[in-house]
């Protein structure tokens, strides 16, 4: 009909426009929140930190493109995901293990948990904590007799505590507490005394001078880089806050040794890797529920099992199995927390 | 050992998991963990069948097969403890016809009396009398809740609560697999893992994370 | 309904025919479990107690009750073992007694042997089921290394009661690294049991040396 | 009072400020329109032309073939060329009556101003507003008399006039407010006769202050009329929730707004009715913006329906060198077109023209579940979900999970950080249900 | 089918383990070593071949001396004499295990017991003994009975050799080995035989392209 042009145009489907945010963007802006948790680390407990967090990306990323490679897949090691991966396994490993067991630990993560899956977005559990699991179940020695005293001493002058960490000191502490006629006066003493020292290490337990995985005890730079993904929206509230706030609620009920309601909540929230696992990832959207009121019970779900784990369980730290298991019950969830329609009627059938 | 009612739940549902760490049931564990409703239904069906049939072995082990005075040639007929024949040999045989006559009847009674739950678990029952998770339960309660013949301390109800638990256990992780399998249906599986390999790291997996009850201490 | 009974009778024979030749066998096979029954226990026995010519079982009655109390009947429990030089019962070397401690996972047995004295002559892991590569490392009874400190069952040799309590609570004894709870259980259920039985072992000892 | 809204939605980039401020401007009279017959929901009207016959503007040039079924008028006055297939900009190819110009602007004698029109029985004006040929300018083009006689058994209380205009880039409906307030108002009173219903609401999106005030003086002297603000948000001006934002009341699950009470027209829509029965004037023109980063001047049109695109940008001064993609109705919902040379319809409410770089949606990464889709989707539905299931062909879960009350308004695909095809998938997804149905009967 | 098919078939082309998942509990539960694993197989192929023979000679016998009517009815018992037959050749395992290897059966525990519902077992009964002449039952089930072991020999293989560093209880690994502990514990067992699946079904899709 008309001559003025013989172009044809681009023809897809709508929308036409996108929002600017992207997968890799997102991935990216989480590794950047974690470097200020990999300075401090690296403050603390010397540039060993920074190598093992070293080995572990280099091992994740390779493992990803070779993996990809051999299956005849597009490489996509640039989104960031398994550099993620990486380095969150580096944070929840201690600071003086063998330089081995990151790289392994790395390999398992994405290789079994991750890519067997079918990669990015099919994983059942969050690789890195899959993978730390799979390293405290194997070598179970390395994972827990070699915690480094944090390079400026010990916490609040706890001479005895070098080769612990405060959640370590507080459940064995407990413990003593819970049937002293089993143990001297002296040790009674001493775990009493303990855990009035934990109580007033608050301090050290936000800049992160206390012993512990190499990403987990610095809570300020942990909230750092939460901000930064607060900001860019790649985290909501609804997982770390429902999650911190459950964990905080139980330990104050159940997490003391005069009782009931005698816990010490701020503590259990500042120690450990609450902080970590609550912001980085138990918040992985491929392992968390897609709908909010999912998220919510998630969040609970994770925040009950850590306290118990904690509390009554076989280990001074729950986060990473709680939020594996409550990785499982993502399907669940999922299923039974479909948003009502809208204008959803009840059907008569 | 001795075992406290609640520790014997928390064990048997989470420690000892009769999939996850003690490798029983596992043909329905992978057979019937396709779909969520069928998953369920079977839950239900081995939870019921177990407990009842704990509850009947433990009947017989105690009433007949082992030599004790606890046994009806004892109790009813006053032979000699020293008379009373000793017949735990016969405890594999016994249990596994007791099982097979046990779900026919349950069967039969279900389908009379509740239509219904009859629909919710009829086309399991037949798969479970070859389920090793029913006649495991129950030569594990004559091995944990007896010694030398004896049941000790609250060996009935633990055997009840042992067997009803470890049900309860066997449905929540069938439970989790299913809603994890059908979400895998969705997903990009390479090949070689499609169907039962990715199954089983899944279960592989799962098994590490219930790693976290581990060393459980509950009083 | 004629049927199902002939069926129920073809079956009723089937299976006592089974259960004959099931017992038959039974008959040949049972001597054989109860010595192995008891193997562990012998093998156990002469290892703690290696300069013993004879090992003497010191066994108390036990009643065994109903629900409501009544005694139905005795029974006969080991408490524990007198070893003797020779072959006479005379001449006491030690004694022996089997200690039962709950750990991560299982009930740890051990068969430990003291002195006249009163002293830890040797101990042995009779049965657990811990952890593998953790707490299954209990077993290990290499000799004492001063220089690496390091669990082994030689540790225990000539550890008075006092002593028994392992280093995280303490005492002498080297845990196992990463399982603190399974030495502590076994070194507690030997300090226990053996602190129950001392009073009773002097006595022993002084009447069997007299007689 | 707080502003009220819907649960969902997103906030593209609004665009509006290419043409938000530029009044409408009559189109110069085109060589030739090609009108296509099918420019509404339902049967394509016939033909009452033939090739050779000279038509006057105005003039009834094809008639409803059913109820749901709207005549078509010719825009200009000229003589019919031929009923032939050309682009069509929803449907891809249809037949058109093409007529060529006279060059003059000659109209039916029966367009005359009635005082009395609000006095004419609800029949009547139905009657009128059939034979004007109108159907909702809105871009959804559903016969209007269609919905306005609704079936007896539902009671309806409420009209809302649309005047949300949340597609980004559009303003079409904003000027016409701006300029048009009381013929629109006029048409908001007659179909609120036509209903016999007491309350009037006039709906729009806060980011258009102007018209607000304009429209809010235009029904002071009404008092069974309010002016509804609500907070800009995309999709607003879907109808459900719209009636969700301003009632509070859910439409059902497979339900039309009648269901609830409510009947929902465009603001367009109502000038068109007001015309249609005051004046006797079929809807032969519509306000079309043409905009977008690769337009050289972007404007406000009013255009005759039939009109080639290509006249209409190239009265805005043409296109620039990097145009990359050519989109009938706005970015969120609009129909990509593979050249300008398709007609101006009833549906047209924008011709967007964007640049190469803003073209092409780029690759497709997997979905990482991050519940994006599933925060803003405005009928809280499972976008993801819905699109994996189609993906594996499993229609009876999809169905299950409510595919169908999907309003395809591209909020999911336009947060999504995967970049993922969620509107395309669930698109298709419907129209294979719809396909069994049919076979099924 | 010859008779060589008819062994054969078992070790790879209809693997119990690998092809058929049938066996599942006892494979998993008991392949922590390979000790374990010959033991356990070697219990299994008892059963199978003992069972396998008395089933088709019972078989054999009823079809000789019953009438039509009487074979009819002994078919609706069937199964339960099956189950009879092999619960008490299991128990003939069991006793046999606790009296001469007193260790093998401590750590086989309950998965003795538990072969009487070993799927396998009932499933060659019926499946194959009771249609087939004595020798031929005794060949499927031995060839069915090693392809179980060999399967458990496999996986125990890896679990094994990873997970304590030893094979056959001797020390295999050098000094420096650190052992992968999660492979003797249950989630070693599962991550094996799947990754064992998964390496079939690999080497059977290139099969089927070459």
């Amino acid at each position: 009909m008309s001559e003025t042009s013989e172009k044809l145009f681009v023809v897809t489907s709508s929308p036409h426009i996108r929002d600017a945010d992207s997968v890799p963007k997102i991935m990216w802006t989480v590794n950047i929140a974690l470097l200020p948790a990999l300075l401090a680390a690296v403050y603390f407990f010397g540039f060993k930190a920074l190598w093992v967090t070293l080995l572990s990306v280099i091992a994740a990323v390779v493992t990803e493109a070779a993996i990809q490679k051999l299956a005849k897949k597009p490489i996509r090691v640039h989104d960031g995901a398994a550099v993620i991966t990486g380095i969150l396994l580096a944070f929840n490993l201690p600071p003086s293990v063998p330089w081995w067991m990151p790289v392994v630990g790395s390999v398992f993560a994405i290789a079994i948990v991750k890519e067997a899956f079918g990669g990015l977005g099919y994983n059942i559990l969050n690789p890195a904590l899959a993978a730390r699991a799979f390293l405290l179940a194997s070598w179970p020695v390395e994972m827990t007799a070699s915690w480094v005293a944090p390079k400026e001493g010990t916490i609040s002058g706890i001479a005895a505590i070098t080769s612990a960490t405060p959640l370590n000191l507080l459940k064995q502490s407990a413990k003593i507490i819970a049937s002293p006629e089993k143990f001297d006066p002296a040790q009674l003493q001493a775990a009493q005394d303990a855990i009035a020292k934990l109580s007033s290490s608050y301090t050290n337990l936000l800049i992160g001078n206390v012993g512990g995985c190499i990403g987990e005890t610095s809570v300020i730079a942990l909230l750092i880089g939460a901000l930064i993904m607060f900001y860019r929206h790649v985290i909501d509230w609804r997982i770390p806050f429902t999650y911190i706030g459950t964990v905080a609620v139980l330990a104050w009920i159940f997490g003391g040794t005069e009782g009931l309601f005698t816990g010490n909540w701020i503590f259990h929230i500042l120690s450990g890797g609450l902080i970590l696992g609550a912001f980085f990832m138990a918040t992985d959207m491929v392992t968390s529920p897609i709908t909010g009121k999912g998220q919510i019970i998630f969040a609970i779900g994770t925040g009950i099992l850590t306290v118990a784990i904690r509390i009554w369980g076989g280990y001074p730290e729950g986060v990473s199995y709680a939020i594996l298991l409550m990785n499982l019950t993502v399907p669940l969830i999922d299923r039974y927390t479909v948003p009502k329609v809208f204008g959803e009627v009840k059907s008569n059938e | 050992m001795e075992y406290g009612v609640f520790q014997l739940i928390i064990l048997s549902i989470f420690i000892n998991n009769f999939v996850l760490s003690r490798f029983l049931g596992l043909c329905p564990y992978m057979g019937v963990s396709k779909q969520m409703d069928s998953a369920l239904g079977m839950g239900m069906a081995v939870t019921f069948v177990m407990t009842i049939a704990s509850l009947v072995t433990w009947l017989l082990y105690t009433f007949f097969l082992a030599p004790t005075y606890q046994n009806v040639f004892y109790f009813i007929f006053d032979t000699p403890i020293q008379n009373v024949p000793d017949l735990t040999f016969l405890r594999t045989i016994v249990f596994i016809l007791v099982i097979a006559a046990l779900v026919q009847f349950i069967e039969m009674y279900i389908q009379k009396v509740s239509p219904t739950l009859y629909k919710a678990l009829g086309i399991y029952l037949p798969l479970i009398t070859t389920n090793c998770a029913i006649l495991g339960v129950a030569v594990l309660n004559i091995d944990m809740f007896f010694k030398d013949g004896l049941p000790l301390p609250n060996s009935f109800i633990n055997t009840l609560v042992q067997a009803f638990a470890s049900g309860i256990g066997f449905t929540l992780v069938l439970v989790l697999m299913a809603g994890i399998r059908e979400k895998l249906e969705l997903a990009n599986v390479p090949k070689p893992f499609r169907g039962l390999p990715i199954a089983f790291i899944v279960a592989g997996l799962m098994s590490i994370a219930f790693l976290g009850f581990a060393g459980f201490s509950v009083e | 309904m004629n049927n199902i009974f002939r069926l129920s009778f073809i079956l009723a024979i089937v299976t006592t025919i089974a259960a004959f030749v099931l017992a038959e066998i039974y008959q040949i096979t049972r001597p054989q479990i109860e010595i192995q029954k008891q193997a562990k226990t012998k093998d156990a026995l002469k290892y703690v107690l290696p300069d013993a010519q004879v090992i003497v079982p010191v066994t108390q009655k036990v009643p065994v009750k109903d629900k409501a109390g009544n005694v139905l009947y005795e029974k006969e429990v080991v408490r524990y073992y007198i070893g003797y030089r020779n072959s006479d019962t005379t001449g006491v070397v030690g004694y022996a007694f089997k200690a039962f401690g709950s750990g991560y996972s299982s009930i740890i047995e051990t068969m430990v042997s003291v002195d006249t004295s009163g002293t830890i002559k040797k101990i042995r892991i009779i049965s657990q089921k811990e952890t593998p590569g953790l707490g299954a490392r209990c077993v290990e009874d290499q000799p004492v290394n001063p220089k690496k400190k390091q669990w082994t069952t030689q540790q225990f040799v000539g550890k008075t009661v006092d002593q028994l309590k392992v280093d995280k609570d303490g005492g002498p004894i080297v845990s196992i690294t990463g399982a603190t709870i399974t030495s502590r259980a076994i070194t507690n259920s030997i300090r226990e049991k053996l602190s129950e039985l001392l009073p009773q072992l002097k006595l022993a000892s002084t009447e069997n040396i007299g007689g | 009072m707080a502003k009220k809204t819907f649960v969902g939605g997103v906030h593209p980039y609004e665009g509006k400020e290419f043409t938000e401020k530029k009044a409408i401007e009559k189109l110069p009279l085109p060589q030739r329109v090609a009108i296509p017959l099918q420019q509404h929901i339902g049967a394509p009207a016939k033909a009452l032309v033939e090739k050779g016959q000279e038509v006057k503007a105005g003039e009834k040039i094809a008639e409803a073939s059913g109820f749901v079924s709207v005549p078509i008028h010719s825009s200009i006055s000229g003589k019919v060329k031929g009923i032939e297939k050309v682009n069509h900009p929803v449907s891809g190819r249809g037949e058109a009556i093409v007529i060529e110009s006279d060059g003059e602007d000659n109209w039916v004698e029966t367009i005359r101003f009635e005082e009395n029109y609000l006095e004419l029985d609800s029949k009547e004006m139905l009657e009128r507003i059939k034979d004007a040929g109108i159907a909702g300018l809105g871009g959804a083009t559903f016969p209007t008399h269609v919905k306005l006689s609704p079936p007896p058994d539902k009671k309806i209380d409420t009209v809302i006039l649309n005047g949300a205009e949340c597609e980004p880039y559009l303003t079409a409906d904003h000027r016409l407010m701006l300029e048009h307030a009381d013929d629109i108002v006029a048409g908001l009173r007659i179909i609120m006769k036509i209903l016999n219903v007491q309350q009037g609401i006039i709906g729009i999106e806060d980011n258009k202050p102007d018209a607000i005030e304009v429209m809010r003086k235009a029904v002071k002297d009404f008092n069974n009329i309010q002016v509804y603000v609500f907070p800009v948000k995309y999709p607003q001006g879907a109808e459900k929730q719209m009636i969700k934002a301003a009632l509070n009341r859910e439409v059902p699950s497979g339900g039309l707004p009648m269901d609830v009470g409510v009947v929902v027209q465009n603001v367009g829509t109502a000038k068109a009715m007001y015309e249609a029965v005051a004046y006797h004037k079929p809807l032969t023109h519509r306000v079309v913006t043409v905009t977008g980063a690769a337009v050289n001047e972007p404007k406000n049109v009013l255009v005759p329906i039939g009109t080639m695109f290509e006249d209409v940008v190239a009265f805005c001064g043409g296109m620039k060198e990097s145009a990359g993609k050519i989109v009938m109705g706005g970015p969120m919902m609009g129909l990509a077109q593979p050249n300008l040379q398709v007609p101006v319809v009833k549906g047209t409410s924008g011709i967007l023209i964007l640049e190469e770089h803003e073209a092409h949606v780029p690759a497709e990464d997997p979905c990482i579940a991050c519940g994006r889709c599933v925060e803003v989707c405005p009928m809280h539905l499972l976008p993801t979900t819905l699109q994996i299931l189609v993906e594996h062909e499993n229609y009876t879960e999809a169905e299950r999970l409510h595919i169908m009350d999907c309003i395809e308004c591209g909020s999911c695909s336009y947060i999504c950080p995967s970049n993922r095809r969620l509107v395309q998938g669930i698109r298709l997804g419907k129209r294979k249900i719809l396909e069994a149905r049919r076979k099924a009967g | 089918m010859s008779v060589g098919a008819e062994f054969f078939k078992g070790i790879y082309k209809e693997n119990p383990v690998f092809r058929l998942a049938l066996g599942l509990c006892p494979t998993l539960a008991v392949s922590t070593s390979i000790t374990n694993a010959i033991g356990m197989g070697a219990a299994v192929i008892f059963v199978l071949v003992a069972s396998n023979t008395l089933v088709s000679f019972l078989m054999w016998l009823f079809a000789k001396t019953l009438s039509e009517e009487g074979l009819n009815s002994i078919n609706k018992i069937r199964i339960p004499i099956f189950i009879v037959v092999i619960a008490s050749f299991v128990t003939i395992v069991e006793m046999v295990m606790a009296a001469y290897f007193p260790a093998l059966s401590e750590s086989l525990g309950i998965f003795i017991p538990l072969i009487v519902v070993n799927c396998i077992i009932l499933g060659r009964a019926e499946g194959f003994a009771s249609k087939n002449g004595i020798f031929l039952s005794i060949v499927d089930g031995l060839g069915m009975g090693i392809g179980f072991t060999l399967a458990l020999v496999a996986i125990s293989f890896v679990r094994e050799l990873l997970g304590s560093g030893q094979l056959l209880g001797a020390m295999i690994m050098g000094e420096g080995f650190k052992p992968v502990l999660l492979m003797i514990l249950p989630p070693g067992a599962f991550l094996v035989i799947g990754l064992y699946l998964a390496g079939l079904n690999w080497i059977d899709a290139r099969k089927k392209q070459a």
